[in-house]
This record gives C-alpha cells, structure tokens and sequence, in this order.
C-alpha cells in the first residue's frame, strides 16, 4: 500500500454543469497503483484557509499517468478549485483508503447517485476489463436533473454495461430514484451491487439487497483531517456499536458492516 | 539507518530532555501522527527526534460518537474522545513495530483518576522501546478527568508525583492552555519531579452549524488547534521558560522550520509537530531539513545554542 | 436617517441591553473604530446598533512605542497600550460628533486600580450622549492593571460594584478570555451587579522575528483578535450564556453575518464587530444587512427569538 | 477627504524585474481623488490568509479611472500579489493619509531611493503640472543596482524635470548614494526636497536640509492593519517624545517633525 504526495499539473478543466467540474491532472504515481474506490486529498488553498485537504474519489486513472476527480462546488474549498486553471500545480495525496473488492465471477450492478457517479466510472471500466463480456451488468445513474446527469452519459456508454439513467423530474432518463429503477431490473440472484451517493440512496439499496440476498458494497463519506489514519476524525458508526474509520477501513465498506439510522 | 549517519553528526542537532537524548529536536505530537506506522510510506521516520503516540488509557476506549472533527480559521476543532486501544492491547499490537524505528518512542497517557494514572504508567514499566512518558493532563475533550488536572497546581503536582515514583523512563507533563496562569502550573508540576514540560496543548473552542443550529461537534466542545494557536502557544512557551529550569516542549501551530525555530529561541529545547502533519504527511522531516540548513547557515555550534535567545531589551 | 425609517420596522432586530435599547444588535468593538466618525465617508453608521469607543482613561496615554501590530494566521496581534486622549479631551473634543450621530455611544473604560475606574466613571456621569459604559478589566496590553481584575473574581466583582454605584448608566463588563473558567468570572461580575457582559477580549499572544530574534511586538507579548480566535471566543459565550442571566454580548472574530448569528444562537443577546473592521470597513454594515435578510428568510418574529437557540442533544 | 473601497480589474501587469511589479488598476473613485503621497491599501488573499490589507503608494493616477502601484516583492502578500493575472479584481482601499505639499512657487527636488521612487512618478507629474516650467527641478532616482533603475528611466525623462539617476554599483548613472548625488547639484536654496525611501537615505537628506536650511517631505512607513486611523497600530516616534500615526497624520511628513535615531 503506497501513498504519495504530488504537485499535480491541471491539463484539463471540464465545466460539466454550473457547479459541476472535472479536473485531469498529471499524477503518475497516484495513477499508476491507483484503485476503483480509493481517493485522494487535494490542497485547495495556498495560503493556511481553508487549512484543511479536501477528499475526492478518483474518477479515473489512467495508464499514461493522469487521474481524473469529478465535483461538485459545495463550500469554499470546491469554490477555490473551481477557480484553478490548466497549467497551474494542485498538491494531490494518495491514492487513499480501501476501495471496491471486485468480484469478477458475478454479475455487477453499479449505482451512482448524483456525485456518487463520481468513482463508478473507474470501477465500470476496471470491470469491464477483468471480465470477458460486461453485457450482463448494469450500471445505474440517478440525479436531479438533465444537466446532472446527461454530461457523463457518454464516458459510460463506451463501457458496454447496460447502462439505465433516472432523474428525479423525469428532465433525461427514467423518471424517479435509482433505488426503484434497480427493482424493475430483475438482476440475478448472485449480482453485487456497488454503490456510491446519498446516505439516504444507500440505505434504501442496503435494505433491497438484504431482501434478495444480495451483496451490497457502499462507499460512504465523513469529514476528514487527515485522509490516512493518523486522527480518527472520520469515524462513523459500525453495525456492532462500535466505530470504523471511513478514510482507512473505508470509505467502501460492506453495507451489512454499517450501521445505518 | 544509513540516511542518519550521514547527516546527523554535523551539524549538531542534539537536545536533551531529562535522561531522554534526542538527535534533533523534532518530535511529532500526540494524536497527530498514530501510531508512527501510518506515515511510514511517506518519509523517513529515522529522521525523527522522537515519536509521541496517541493518548492511551488503562482501558480501551472508542472515543466520541462523529463529527469528531471541524475546520475553522488557520485551524481546526477536534474531539476525538480519546479512542484508543488500552495500554495493554498498545504494548502487545503497537510497540514491536515502534520499538524497531530506533527513534525514541514517548507514550502519551491519560486518566481519569490518579489511581489511573499509577496504574498505566505501572503496566508500561519495564516496556522496552518506551523512552519517556507524556502525562495527558490537559486534554479538552473528555468531559471528566482530563481538564481538572491541567488547571489546579495541586491536582497537576499530585499526578505528576504519582507518575514520576512509579516511572522508570524520563517522565513530561503536559500543559493545558486554557487556564490563567500557566507559569503556576509548570511550577507545580516541575515541583512534582517532572523531568520536562510540553505545551501547549488545544484551546477549549466550539463550532457551530447556522443551518441546523448544532454544534459542529457531537461532543459540543472541542480542542483548537493549528496555526491559529501559535502565537498562544509561543507567548507560553515563552513564559514558562522564564519560570522553569527543566526543558521546555514547544507545541501549537508548528508549520515550518521558521514555526520551530521561533519556538527554541522562545525558550523551547525541543518541539512537536502536530495538525501539520494532516495537510502535509512529510512536514516533520522538512522540519529537521530546515533546522539543519538553519545552523548551518548561521554557523551555530548547536541548535542548542538558540535555545532561549530571544533578544527582549 | 430614511434609511433607518425604512428598513428598521420591519423586520424587528431590537435588542436590549439592561435597559439599553439597540435597534439591531451589531456593534464595533472598542480600539477597532477609532471614535467612529473615521468610518462616517465609508458606511452609514446610523445603521449601527451601537458605537464602543476606543479605550478611555483617566490621563491621556502615550501607548507602546512601535512596532504595534502584527500579523498572524487568520489574526493579529495588538500591543497599543491603550494609546487615548483621557476622559476630560474624550468628553470636550469627540463627545458632540458622537452625540450627534443619533445611535448609542457606549464608552469603553479601563483604570490601573479601583479608584481610577470610580474617577472615571463620576466624569462620565451625566455626559449627555453616553448611554452606556463598558468596562475593560481584560486588557492584555498594559503590564499593569488590566489582566489582574479581569483574572480574579473577587477583585472583578468588586470593580464592577464600584463602577456600578457610580454609573448613571448602564455597565457592561467586558471579560477576559485568560482564564481557566470564564463562568465563574462571569457569576462574580454579575453578582457585582452588571448589566451585562462582552466577551472576549484578546487572547495573549506572541511572535517573533527569527532573522533577528527578537520579539515582533516592542511590548513582547500582545492580543491576539481575529477569525483565528472566533472558535474560543464562540465557546466562552456559549458557557457563559449558560450561566449568568444578565444579557451576553459575543465578540472575537465576527466578519461576516453568518459568524454573528452563530454567537446569538450560542446565547449572545448582541455582538461587536472588531477586526473585521480592518479588512472592510463596511463589515459591521453588511452584517446589519445579512442579519436582516436572515430573519426575514427564516421568518422569525424577531431576532430575539434566535438567542440561545443552539440544539444540544 | 473621501475614501473608497473598489473591486478594481487590473488592466495591466508589467513585470519589471524579477521581483518588481507595476500594475494598472481600473478605480475610478480613487483615481479621482487621489493626491500625490497618498497610498492605497489592497487584499492580497481570497481566503483569510494572509488577512490583512497591504499599503502601497500611489505610482500613478489619471484622469481617465486609473491608478498603478509599483510594488517589490518582499512576502506573502506581494507574493500573491505577483501572481495576480489581467481581468482579475482587487480590493482597493483608499486614497489614504496625507500626501505631499506642493510648493508650486518654489524649485522642486524629488528623491526615490529602491521602491522609495513610487510615489515620485505622480508628484512630478503633478508638480509639472501646476508649475508652467519645471527646468529647474531635478529628480534624483537611485536604485541598487540598472536592473531596478532603468525600466522607470523613460516615464520620468518624459517629464521634463532633470532626471539624475543613480545605483549603488555603478551599473547606471552615477556611482552612489542618492544622498552624495545631491551634493553635486547646487541646489536653489529655497528648493524643496520631496523624498521617499529607506529610513538611512531620508535621514541623511533630512541632515543635509537642516544644513542648507532647505524644507524637506518625506514619505515613511510602518507596519499598519487598517490604513485609516481605526487602530492606532502605525505609530512612529515623533521629535517631541510623543508619536505621530503614518497612515492619517502622514505617510507625509516635515523631517523636522519626526525623531530620527
Ligand atoms: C471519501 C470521500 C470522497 C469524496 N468524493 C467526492 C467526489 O468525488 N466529488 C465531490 O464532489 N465530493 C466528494 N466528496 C465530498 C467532498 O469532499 C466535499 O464536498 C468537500 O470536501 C467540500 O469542501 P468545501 O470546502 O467545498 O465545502 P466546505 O465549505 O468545507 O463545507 C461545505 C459542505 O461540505 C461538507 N464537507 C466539508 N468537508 C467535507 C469532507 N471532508 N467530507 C465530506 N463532506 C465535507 C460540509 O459538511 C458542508 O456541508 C467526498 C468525500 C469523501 C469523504
Ligand atoms: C504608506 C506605505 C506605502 C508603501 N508603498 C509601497 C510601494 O509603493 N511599493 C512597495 O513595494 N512597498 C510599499 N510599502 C511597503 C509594503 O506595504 C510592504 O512591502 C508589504 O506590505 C509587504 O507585504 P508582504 O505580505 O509581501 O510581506 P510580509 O510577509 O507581510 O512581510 C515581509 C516584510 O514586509 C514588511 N511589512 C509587512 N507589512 C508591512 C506594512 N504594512 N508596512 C510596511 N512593511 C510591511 C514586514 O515587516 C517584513 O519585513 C508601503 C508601505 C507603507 C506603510
Ligand atoms: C486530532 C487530534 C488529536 C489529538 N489527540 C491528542 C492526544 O491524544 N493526547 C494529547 O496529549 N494531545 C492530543 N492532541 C493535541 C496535540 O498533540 C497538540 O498538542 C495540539 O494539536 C497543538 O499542536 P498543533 O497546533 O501543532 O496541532 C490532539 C490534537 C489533534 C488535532
Ligand atoms: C487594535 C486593537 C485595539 C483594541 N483596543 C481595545 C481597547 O482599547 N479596549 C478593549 O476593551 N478592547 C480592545 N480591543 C479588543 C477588541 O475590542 C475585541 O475585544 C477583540 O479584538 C476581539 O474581537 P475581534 O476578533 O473581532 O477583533 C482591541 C483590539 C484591537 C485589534
Ligand atoms: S481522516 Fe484522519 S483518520 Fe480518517
Ligand atoms: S494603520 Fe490603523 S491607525 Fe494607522
């Protein structure tokens, strides 16, 4: 498990929707034993405020050394990204946590809800890969609106899953949540489901995929100082009463292991 | 090891804390730095002065419930309540790795009672690879225990004496900044027996949420810590050094070289980097660089020489 | 003074303070707004809640010799020495432009012992155009006087009583942040018969200048204000509101309205707007504005009905 | 005296030498009203870090809304400052203190010594201005080293007062200090000395008027947080034991008034 710390060059700066940005950057070690899942810490200031790195999952890594992250402006750190520009230097930290464990003998069903989206087209592509032949699986994409979700639409077409979209107003897609287009699915009995959005979201596919028997894998957010076990400020609580720790023993976590309110 | 031989005899970096030899004053601060092993693929823990591990109780402890942790101006709240594994499950999981890094290892320890206090430093006793105790009398963020200690001379005395009969590595207390008078304190605990003083530890503060009108905290209160606090944490460095004749840890806000070095010219023998660490994992070994080209440059024989030579006319 | 008619009725943001009455509860701290009328061609100081001005003793004082100020992570600190031109020119020279600006002027005082604060405050008795005096027992900056009564709650208390029986008007006591238990402080001024308490005043501080080591400050240590301090300053208010029934009025580190709202839901009755109004001098402005546009968003009946709303679970 | 805060674009960046910068800044308030000696205070930071304002003189103010400032890079702030593009906006605080007095009726001599020659540019001009003839005036600029005195050397020629340059090293103009330079000029004695520089050079000119019992202004400096009189934190010991505040009772002042040690 090895992590770095990179001044990373922006190349490409994609203005996807008014709030949503997808940076490319030049990171070579991240990128080359980056996983489906796993994350990275990105400075967003250069000055000492706001002080603290910001999480973002890896949207994609590349072979030729560059990795993508996909996000939404939320606050001022996303404020201050969305003001960077190509050629200038992000200090990027490494790949961190635990990511998807893909189980390539199964069926995949891969739901992303709004920037939930964000790590699934790394995993799609990652299985696609491991596996002969895709057609079999799915991925889900829910978000609010047509601007959400249409500008991604391609990047996950190449994939060859079959690919269902919904948004909450009907505006592109299926009209409703992720979580009832995934029962109009009748997906086999051993698929895994790989999720990644809202809490909300989250539970509700937990529940389903306990009803049928199946595995449900959820990558999950907290706040974080660190990223990488050194403060134990990202902890969230466990199924047995205890805690886990989303930056190392997550953020993807079995969602039988959570519990959830 | 190699890297050490290299670069340590010269310049002289040495410091003494009591008994405790260290071979640069950079030392990385309790609960910013687990248990060492998590940075281990980051930098080079050999160039370390010491580590300080995360506070650890007779019991194991799971610590507040989240958010445990918010950002605030040049800083940050914390309340992690503690969690940790227990001294014993510590000794048995942690120390072989720590013992291995050939660096001193400090053990950071808290209780509720000095019973408590006794028992823990009774248990590390005889450890090996535990070079010095950190008596945790000034933790913020358990609601009993903790505080009390840090902000009454006598109480602080008392832990102090209890730990330092016990212990038989070189034993630091450290200090609480939220009280009036931290000379008095320092006092205290150097009558106590301590071998040195760290401080300073977090500034009681709290965060709140406008939208939901919450505390930004579970634990309502938390610990600052950060940039923010170094010019608090430097003025009592300052202060207590004036007042005590054992080595004084400086702590609070440590960034760079430059932050280090402001806090040895203050008074400090040595230092701890602390929330540093989380924005940069290889902050601590930049420091120990940047300590290093900092004697050289100004040709001084020691780093010991710039211990306390803050020029006040 | 349409803008006033205009705006005010509606939504209600009056507060009060003893029996002063604010139209909104957005002040400018004492030594951050000089006698106002500096401000008069950059805001519309009739939108004010209310005016403290800087500092006021007996004599007219000189101050520290510079340097007086410097910066620090998301702060700085200060070392004026409470540089004023004494009560007697304060009263003949800024009392009539005060006066005239039609929005209570509160004084802020501050003595090297009892009797200085009693001299002081009979002068001000039956000045036309103060409404109300604020009494600075926590001024870090001077060597004498100032931290001790702000530190010790008998000594506190017993200012308090002694400007109290004095005052024509009603007194707010402005407390110290460097203490180890800010209530207790609090419980005495109260007791001593306060209208009301501010807080916080500046936390002690340092910096030093490492090329030539010396202190940054020419009077070594001084207050250190800004964002850096907004999650003690919040904290202390937080615990103090809990304990005392005479209203809080919340200062450190409000720049925006946002900041001032989290301090009344902590408990604060109103706020002082203080470096902020370095940076922007229209801050306390805007924050009238925002606190506005606020209540009338959430639609509270008033702004009243916002303090000590924090939801602790 | 009215005083402005702007969100000024920049509209123009010259990168005078590796750490000397001029930018010309879109303000038309204080364009407006700006007198020669008077300074502005700028944000450096988005963010809160570094928090305070930074003073700079006047370099320039013209009638058509435009301002420059001429400015070394020293820290943080200047470096932040350094890294601002064409089209962004800064906060521009000012015009503040008390500038220079001009003697329409009386031979002029202006001194800048490094960064002390920022001021300069706008009293020539103004001085050129009001006088109908300014042959007789000089203005004596020194610098280190050419690097920092040429790429200024052609705005000033262009004002029609003697232009007497000088560096340290020879490397320009004369050889010396701005101090012995002044020396060689016979100056008128009703001349008045306007300087601006670092406190050695200002002393010594300060010295040298006393002599020839000539009036001298000098621009000074202090550390300030508000520029305005709101914090008392700029004083500077004055001759009479007591102190005078740089930002509202100067950064212009008579030499006679100040203590100079
Ligand atoms: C493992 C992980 C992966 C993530 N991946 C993505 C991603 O791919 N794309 C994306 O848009 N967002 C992602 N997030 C969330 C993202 O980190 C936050 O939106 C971001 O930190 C907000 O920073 P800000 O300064 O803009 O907002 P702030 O001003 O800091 O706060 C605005 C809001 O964001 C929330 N927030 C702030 N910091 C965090 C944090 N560290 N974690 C979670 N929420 C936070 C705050 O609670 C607040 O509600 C991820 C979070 C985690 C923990
Ligand atoms: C009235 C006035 C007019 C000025 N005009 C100019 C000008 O036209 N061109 C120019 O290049 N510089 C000018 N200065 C100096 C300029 O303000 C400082 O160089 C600048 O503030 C440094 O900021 P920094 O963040 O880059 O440096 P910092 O990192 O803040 O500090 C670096 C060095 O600059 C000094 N410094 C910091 N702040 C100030 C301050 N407010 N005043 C003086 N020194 C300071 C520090 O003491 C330190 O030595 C002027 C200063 C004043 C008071
Ligand atoms: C997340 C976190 C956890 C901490 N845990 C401990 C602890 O267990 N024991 C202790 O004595 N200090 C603890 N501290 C305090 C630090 O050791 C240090 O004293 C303080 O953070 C100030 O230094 P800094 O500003 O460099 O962070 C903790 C600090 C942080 C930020
Ligand atoms: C330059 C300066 C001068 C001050 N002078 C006084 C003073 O004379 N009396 C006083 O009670 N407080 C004084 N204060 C403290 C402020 O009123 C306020 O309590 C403190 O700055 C915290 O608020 P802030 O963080 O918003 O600045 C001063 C603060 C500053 C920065
Ligand atoms: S974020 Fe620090 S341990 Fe998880
Ligand atoms: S800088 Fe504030 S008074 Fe001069």
């Amino acid at each position: 498990m090895s992590q770095y710390q990179e001044n990373a060059t922006i190349i490409r700066f994609e203005q996807l929707t008014a709030d949503n940005i997808r940076l490319t950057l030049e990171s070579e070690n991240i990128a080359a034993c980056a996983k489906p899942g796993q994350f990275v810490m990105i400075r967003t200031a250069t000055g000492k405020d706001p002080i603290l790195r910001r999480p973002f999952s890896i949207h994609q890594a590349s072979t030729n050394g560059r990795i993508q992250i996909l996000f939404k402006i939320t606050g001022r750190g996303t404020g201050l990204l969305a003001h960077s520009k190509v050629g200038e230097r992000l200090s990027v930290f490494g790949p961190l946590g635990h990511g998807f464990e893909i189980r390539e003998d199964r069926p995949a069903c891969l739901v992303g809800g709004g920037m939930g989206i964000a790590p699934m087209l790394f995993l799609a592509k990652k299985i696609s890969i491991l596996k002969k032949d895709s057609a079999n699986d799915h991925i889900i994409f829910g978000g609010r609106t047509r601007q959400e979700v249409e500008p991604l639409v391609n990047d996950f077409e190449q994939i060859g899953m079959r690919l269902v979209t919904a948004t909450d107003d009907g505006s592109y897609g299926k009209k409703g949540f992720v979580t009832e287009v995934i029962q109009t699915l009748s997906l086999a009995r051993e698929t895994v489901v790989y999720a990644c959005g809202p809490d909300a979201m989250m539970k509700q596919l937990h529940i389903y995929c306990q009803v049928k028997k199946m595995e449900c894998q959820v990558s999950v957010e907290s706040v974080m100082a660190c990223g990488m076990g050194a403060c134990l400020g990202c902890n969230i609580p466990a199924k047995d009463g205890h805690y886990v720790h989303v930056c190392y023993e997550g953020p993807v976590f079995n969602a039988e292991e959570l519990a959830w309110k | 090891m190699e890297m050490i031989r290299e670069k340590d005899p010269y310049p002289d970096l040495r410091v003494n804390i009591g008994k405790l030899r260290l071979q640069n004053p950079v030392m990385t601060a309790s609960g910013t730095f687990g248990y060492a092993r998590e940075f281990a693929n980051l930098m080079n823990l050999h160039r370390l002065g010491g580590v300080i591990v995360k506070g650890i109780s007779l019991e194991p402890r799971k610590g507040n419930p989240p958010p445990r942790i918010v950002e605030t101006a040049c800083g940050m709240l914390n309340a992690i309540g503690l969690e940790n594994v227990g001294v014993h499950r510590f000794i048995s999981e942690k120390m072989k790795y720590l013992k291995g890094l050939g660096i001193p290892v400090i053990v950071n320890v808290l209780g509720d009672s000095i019973e408590e206090y006794e028992l823990i430093t009774d248990t590390l006793c005889g450890v090996e690879g535990v070079a010095a105790i950190e008596v945790n009398i000034s933790c913020p963020n358990v609601k009993k225990g903790g505080v009390a200690f840090g902000t009454d001379p006598q109480m602080a005395e008392a832990v102090t004496k209890a730990v330092v009969r016990r212990s038989d590595v070189p034993v630091i207390v450290k200090l609480s900044p939220n009280v009036s008078n931290i000379a008095v304190i320092a006092e205290a605990v150097e009558a106590g027996g301590a071998d040195a003083v760290s401080l300073i530890n977090t500034l009681i503060g709290m965060a709140i949420d406008l939208p939901t009108r919450k505390p930004a905290l579970a634990n309502v209160i938390g610990g600052l810590s950060g940039p923010a606090i170094k010019p608090v944490a430097l003025r009592m460095v300052y202060q207590v050094a004036q007042k005590v004749s054992i080595p004084v840890i400086g702590i609070g806000g440590i960034d760079t070289a430059e932050d280090a070095l402001e806090f040895i010219v203050a008074g400090a023998t040595a230092i701890q980097v602390g929330t540093a660490n989380f924005i940069n994992p290889r902050a601590s070994e930049e420091i120990v660089d940047g300590i290093r080209d900092f004697v050289v440059e100004e040709k001084l024989r020691s780093i010991r020489d710039l211990i306390g030579t803050l020029r006040v006319d």
